[in-house]
């Protein structure tokens, strides 16, 4: 299924530039009266990077949650690839491409990396109930090639040596990767990234552009929030800056860089 | 007709009050760490029954109350100290089986102090019943409400006014944060389970002269006052109270007008009701889930 | 996966291998009895630690399909003339129709609530069994007529011949619970082994993880409530059949509790382990027997001290354990439970 | 120990003596094995508690005399909680593994039918401490009880009710399995003795208000006296709330409170209420020529200075199941099962505790109902009415 859907996002590739793959209008959330996210509108086109930057408590995170359907919006639409899907559920989002990370690690602990990223096959997998309960050999061809996919990938994001490991005994900065790993393994068309650099030291940080850019390369649009500038300022193709989870500046890396707005709000905030 | 329901309406608020005494220790326990304290019950059994042996002694009865209550309350500390601090990074799951674990202990223990004989306290005051509107009214009854009122008044008191409950209050909601603002958790959570030791027991010896008491008395009240915090609304204080009341109600009126029989079905089916229509109780707290 | 299946493999043979050794090691007629019961429970706990250990849901009625299976299977036989296995898949069917319509609605929710709602459920089944004496034979209880499959009565009490063997009925009796046991292993092992296990297992690790990479877990969670509400129904079927009598404390609150400690106890999300657990809790009565009074504050106490100290349960943290002695490789991944 | 001995005729005499010390058991006193299932904790607690206490107290007592037929007893006893799946995993392990010659149990219905199966199977005699009439009818070739049967407590009541006139009842019982066949027997047996009953109420084991019930069953138009089938502290409850409500109207329970626990519990409360009991209670009011009037003074005092808690009739059970064991092994000469089983049912004329028992093939039972005395509270005492 989601192979039709990067079919069709290739065919549409030349007039996509018009369609934007991802519409955020007038969006708004509050939590006990405090504005999170307040009034935002944006537009994300197939095939970008796209960055969220913005001090601590400008909405991110609350953005993010929002898109993925973590959280309901109080007003405002989101439209993935035309459709309207505020308020759905994150296993329909999933459904319909979209995938994310977390800031804070969202990994299966009491699972290894291997199936952790088998995890991510989910709706690409044969999940007859019947099948699995008795063990039928589809079922078991299915679960093979799923392995292989899984391994795959997990070589793809740069964590070859943890394959069968358990997550609980796997360092920080390879969690990281894997879940990336996980998210690609559900064949996105778009993929949020929370904070993928924080905790890294600068080699890792270093890998995980050039695992950032690979991804992109793939034809994946990539939305990421992260507080490393120059990580954010050597990727990203647009960047939106929130401020009181309002928007405060969008545009080029090197527009952002010299708005004084941006400036104004980093440097006197 | 109209004395008949005030009948029930008696007999349904006297229990109603003890319910709602265990449902406040369940909420504070709950509130504290996320547990369902099945030991609570216990603590019922605890304070009436050594109350009862205490009076036996020849103790009057304000100093046998006092020292019960004392006693229910060390043993509360010692259930936290011994059994749910040194677990308390093991699954929610795991820690309510120790406290039904300590709940067969505890029950097991007083069978063999107390025997298996149920056990009867006199009334608090000399005359037993009075007449009122054609109902009849236990006079331990107004004592039970009585007690349960000031009760419910002081811990109001105490998590509203006091340092101490407001530390309470912020630890159950976030203990994360609470402990970052030096508020000492574990400790907290010892508190918790002393004031609902002490609850447990004030609910046990007040009842005891109309229900008798006996070394199993806390696992069916220690049940209908977990059905009554379920009905309130898990963690909510008010919730409890008017969980215990309603609870406590329905069943007298069931048993008066519709089938005696299905009376203790009554508590659980409020249950199913309440989880259905109204999934976070009466008065649970919206919490917003964090990621 | 690789590395987990090492224990994986042989732990079905095994078991095969020491249900089918213990008759020899059996005294006598008593202790293949409890031998017989030990591994019908341990199937129902096979079934119920699907949803605990791998769902990390709690349910405190499970006794309570329990009890509708095997009453289910005591009318439709005895009253009404059914031969059992229809009256058992009657049981099934009805408890799944049961536990759907309870845990659709809950399981939608988050937190604890699918235990209140099963303790509410189970106490109220346990009235009404205890209630309609007409139909359930009320608190007194109900005799069982003895098993019948395929026009044979199979009896505890009877002698047949097996491929020109004397066999009598206790030890077909035990052959056929050991059967049901490794078929439960099987059938569990199976499940949590597919995607949807691993679905399962996620919703426990990480359920925002989980709903991001699109399983819809309150479907998860609601089949996997309804799969473990039917093999508590089918195992009350059984052990009604097999013990010949019950009353309604089959679906006790009492026997629910000790159904989930058993899980507990013996280690959540590890099958071998629950089977420990049911092993034990049934045996302590027996073991216990000398301490008379105390015999009850010797229960609280060692479940105390069990969970306390083994809070993750018995064989998970003996197996923890055995490995701390044998150091392996730093990869060394907790085989097969968390 | 006897390493150093190097005298080989001291080392023949050791062998010897050995010898003898294994054979001479068998030989002479191989102990008759009684098998005890009683409720010693739990809800039925109440039952098995008096019931196991009693069984110790007279094995130790028989034994200090000599034994039976020659030999000791050997008690084996277990709790089964009131449960009935330990009930029967209970007598399972009774019979199979500690082999006893009989069983002596359960202590309520449920348990003792969990135990049929098997004792039938087993071919083993068993004596019930329980009172339903299903558990010796109809009658099964190796179930004895020991009890009266509740319909006798029902008829008993119902009986002395319509001597006083009484035509229309409130019934209140328990939902255990005493409360529940105690229900049925008296919704079965009431018209026979022209009376009609008008309320029916059900109080949980473990419920500690039953106001509501008897409110109900004031209001009802027609009642005349009210009946609470009920065993353990519910009946004391009702008992408690029946006179805090401040009803009039004759007040009867069941045999399954009479014990002096009840005058305790209930207290004043408990003036006027009558019910059928066995003579346990009132042992220096029966006449002297009532022959169980020895057989009473004795097992109460007995009792109560061995345990130093008041005697109750349920105790009364087990003494009378244990001397009928006695007797009938006595009779057989040996504890061959099916000689002790056709000699239990040839018992006439024993006297016990709870009345005298003449077994036949067709009544297991053996009771009459005039074994049960209709005794009333007055001044906190009971006193014998009839």
């Amino acid at each position: 299924m989601n192979q039709n859907v990067q079919q069709t996002e290739t065919s549409r590739d030349d007039t996509a530039r018009l369609t934007p793959l991802l519409e955020v209008r007038g969006l708004g959330k509050a939590f006990g009266g405090v504005h999170a996210v307040d009034d935002l509108s944006f537009r994300i086109l197939p095939g970008e990077v796209y960055a969220v930057i913005g001090p601590n408590g400008a909405g991110k995170t609350t953005l993010f949650n929002l898109i993925t359907g973590l959280y309901q919006p109080d007003q405002g639409e989101i439209s993935l690839k035309g459709e309207a899907v505020q308020g759905l559920p994150p296993e329909r989002l999933a459904r319909l491409g979209m995938s994310r990370t977390f800031q804070n690690l969202q990994i299966c602990m009491n699972m290894t990396a291997l199936e952790n990223v088998m995890l991510g096959r989910h709706l690409h997998l044969k999940r007859n109930f019947l099948a699995a309960l008795l063990r039928w050999p589809s079922l078991r061809a299915s679960e093979r090639t799923c392995r292989a996919q899984a391994e795959e990938l997990i070589r793809f994001v740069g964590c070859g040596d943890y394959v069968d490991a358990d997550a609980a005994a796997m360092p920080y900065g390879a969690l990281k990767r894997l879940e990336i790993a996980r998210a690609l393994a559900t064949q996105p068309s778009i993929l949020l990234l929370d904070e993928p650099a924080a905790g890294l030291n600068s080699t890792e940080t270093a890998a995980l552009e050039q695992l950032i850019r690979k991804v992109a390369a793939g034809g994946i649009t990539v939305v990421l929030v992260e507080h490393d500038m120059k990580l954010v300022m050597s990727i990203s193709d647009r960047v939106l800056v929130l401020d009181y989870g309002r928007k405060l500046a969008e545009g080029t890396p090197r527009e952002i860089r010299d708005n004084p707005d941006v400036i104004a709000a980093y440097l006197g905030g | 007709m109209f004395a008949e329901f005030l009948q029930y309406l008696f007999s349904g608020v006297t229990i109603g009050a003890t319910y709602a005494l265990v449902a406040l220790g369940f909420t504070l326990v709950y509130n504290a760490s996320h547990v369902i304290n099945f030991a609570q019950g216990e603590f019922l059994m605890i304070g009436g029954m050594s109350t009862v042996s205490l009076l036996a002694m020849g103790v009057p009865l304000p100093l046998a109350i006092a020292m019960a209550v004392a006693l229910a309350a060390v043993l509360g500390v010692a259930l936290h100290k011994l059994a749910i601090a040194p677990a308390r990074k093991a699954d929610v799951i795991t820690l309510i089986i120790i406290t039904i674990g300590a709940s067969i202990f505890l029950r097991g223990l007083a069978q063999i102090i107390w025997g298996k004989e149920f056990h009867a306290m006199p009334s608090f005051s000399a005359t037993e019943s009075v007449n009122v509107l054609g109902a009849v009214m236990y006079t331990q009854s107004l004592w039970v409400l009585a007690v349960a009122g000031v009760l419910v008044l002081l811990l109001a008191l105490f998590f509203t006014r006091t340092l101490m409950g407001k530390a309470i209050l912020a630890t159950s909601m976030n203990p994360g944060a609470a402990r970052l603002m030096g508020i000492r958790t574990q400790f907290v959570l010892m508190l918790a389970f002393m004031l609902a030791a002490v609850l447990g027991a004030m609910a046990g010896i007040m009842v005891a002269p109309v229900t008798l008491t006996a070394y199993d008395i806390g696992i069916m009240l220690g049940l209908k006052g977990f059905v009554a915090a379920a009905i309130g609304g898990m963690g909510s204080g008010v919730g409890a109270v008017v969980g215990g009341l309603l609870l406590g109600i329905a069943e007298a009126m069931t048993a008066g007008y519709i089938s005696s029989d299905y009376k203790d079905a009554v508590a659980f089916l409020l249950i199913l009701v309440i989880l259905f229509f109204m999934p976070r109780g009466l008065f649970g707290a919206r919490v917003a889930e964090r990621v | 996966m690789a590395l987990r299946l090492p224990e994986r493999v042989p732990g079905l043979p095994v078991l095969a291998l020491v249900l089918l050794l213990l008759p020899l090691f059996l005294g006598n007629e008593f202790h293949l009895d409890i031998a017989t019961q030990i591994a019908l429970i341990a199937a129902t706990v096979v079934g119920l630690n699907l949803l605990v250990g791998y769902g990390g849901q709690v349910s405190l009625g499970h006794a309570a399909f329990f009890g509708m299976g095997a009453y289910a299977s005591a009318i439709l036989t005895g009253t009404y003339g059914w031969t059992s296995i229809p009256a058992l898949l009657c049981g099934a069917l009805l408890v799944a129709v049961l536990a759907w319509t309870l845990g659709r609605p809950i399981l939608r929710l988050k937190g604890h609530y699918l235990s209140m709602a099963t303790l509410g459920m189970g106490i109220i089944i346990a009235i009404v069994i205890n209630n309609e004496g007409w139909l359930t034979g009320g608190p007194d209880g109900l005799a069982v007529e003895p098993l019948t499959v395929l026009g044979a009565e199979l009896s505890i009490f009877d002698h047949y011949s097996l491929l020109g063997l004397e066999v009598s009925g206790a030890m077909l009796w035990y052959g056929l619970a050991a059967l049901l046991l490794l078929l439960a292993v099987w059938i569990a092992q199976n499940l949590v082994d597919s995607p949807i296990g691993r679905a399962l297992r996620a919703v426990h690790g990480s359920e925002v993880a989980a709903r991001v990479v699109g399983v819809d877990t309150s479907h998860y969670k609601l089949l996997i409530f309804v799969i473990s509400a039917v093999y508590a129904s089918v195992m009350g079927s059984f052990y009604a059949h097999y013990t010949g009598f019950i009353t309604p404390q089959v679906a006790s609150f009492e026997h629910s509790i000790e159904l989930i400690t058993m899980v507990v106890l013996g280690g959540m999300a590890s099958t071998y382990g629950v089977i420990l657990g049911a092993v034990l809790l049934m045996l302590l009565p027996q073991l216990l027997t000398d301490f008379q009074d105390y015999e009850m504050m010797m229960f609280g106490l060692i479940l105390m001290l069990t969970m306390i100290f083994m809070p993750k349960g018995l064989l998970p943290t003996l197996s923890e354990a055995v490995r701390r002695l044998r150091p392996r490789p730093a990869t060394t991944p907790a085989s097969g439970q968390e | 120990m006897v390493t150093k001995n190097r005298s080989p005729y001291r080392a023949v005499l050791l062998i010897l003596l050995l010898i003898c010390g294994m054979v001479a058991p068998a030989m002479a006193a191989e102990p008759i094995r009684i098998g005890a299932l009683v409720s010693a904790t739990g809800p039925a607690s109440f039952l098995g508690d008096p019931e196991l206490k009693t069984l110790e107290m007279y094995v130790e007592r028989i034994n200090a005399s000599g034994g039976v037929i020659g030999r000791p007893l050997r008690l084996f006893h277990y709790d089964d909680g009131g449960n009935a799946n330990e009930a029967r995993n209970f007598a399972n392990r009774l019979l199979r593994s500690d082999r006893v010659d009989l069983v002596i149990g359960g202590s309520t219905t449920g348990t003792t039918m969990a135990a049929v199966p098997l004792v039938e199977r087993a071919g083993r005699p068993m004596i019930s401490m329980a009172g339903a009439l299903v558990i010796t009818d109809p009658v099964r070739p190796w179930v004895f009880k020991t009890p009266q049967s509740d319909r006798m407590a029902a008829e008993r009541v119902l009986a002395d009710m319509q001597s006083r006139g009484i035509t229309g009842i409130g019934l209140i019982s328990g939902t255990d399995g005493f409360g529940r066949s105690g229900r049925e027997q008296t919704l079965a047996v009431a018209a026979d003795f022209g009376i009609q009953v008008l309320a029916d109420q059900t109080y949980g084991p473990q419920d500690t208000d039953m106001t509501a019930q008897l409110t109900r069953i004031r209001n009802t138009p027609g009642v005349q006296a009210v009946f609470n089938f009920g065993f353990g502290q519910g009946p004391a409850i009702v008992t408690r709330n029946y006179a805090h409500l401040g009803i009039e109207l004759p007040f009867y329970q069941s045999h399954g409170v009479a014990s002096d626990r009840f005058l305790d519990l209930a207290g004043s409360a408990a003036e006027g209420v009558r019910l059928p009991a066995s003579a346990l209670l009132v042992p220096d009011a029966l006449p002297d020529d009532d022959p169980q009037k020895q057989v009473v003074q004795d097992y109460k005092a007995a009792y109560e200075a061995r345990w130093n808690v008041s005697v109750s009739t349920f105790g009364g059970y087990a003494y009378d199941a244990l001397m009928l064991a006695v007797a009938a092994i006595e009779a057989a000469g040996s504890t061959e099962p099916e000689a002790v089983r056709s000699a239990l049912e040839q018992i006439q004329g024993h006297v016990g505790v709870t009345g005298i028992f003449n077994m036949s093939p067709d009544d297991h039972n053996g009771l009459a109902p005039e074994s049960f005395r209709l005794l009333e509270v007055r001044d906190g005492q009971w006193v014998l009415v009839d």
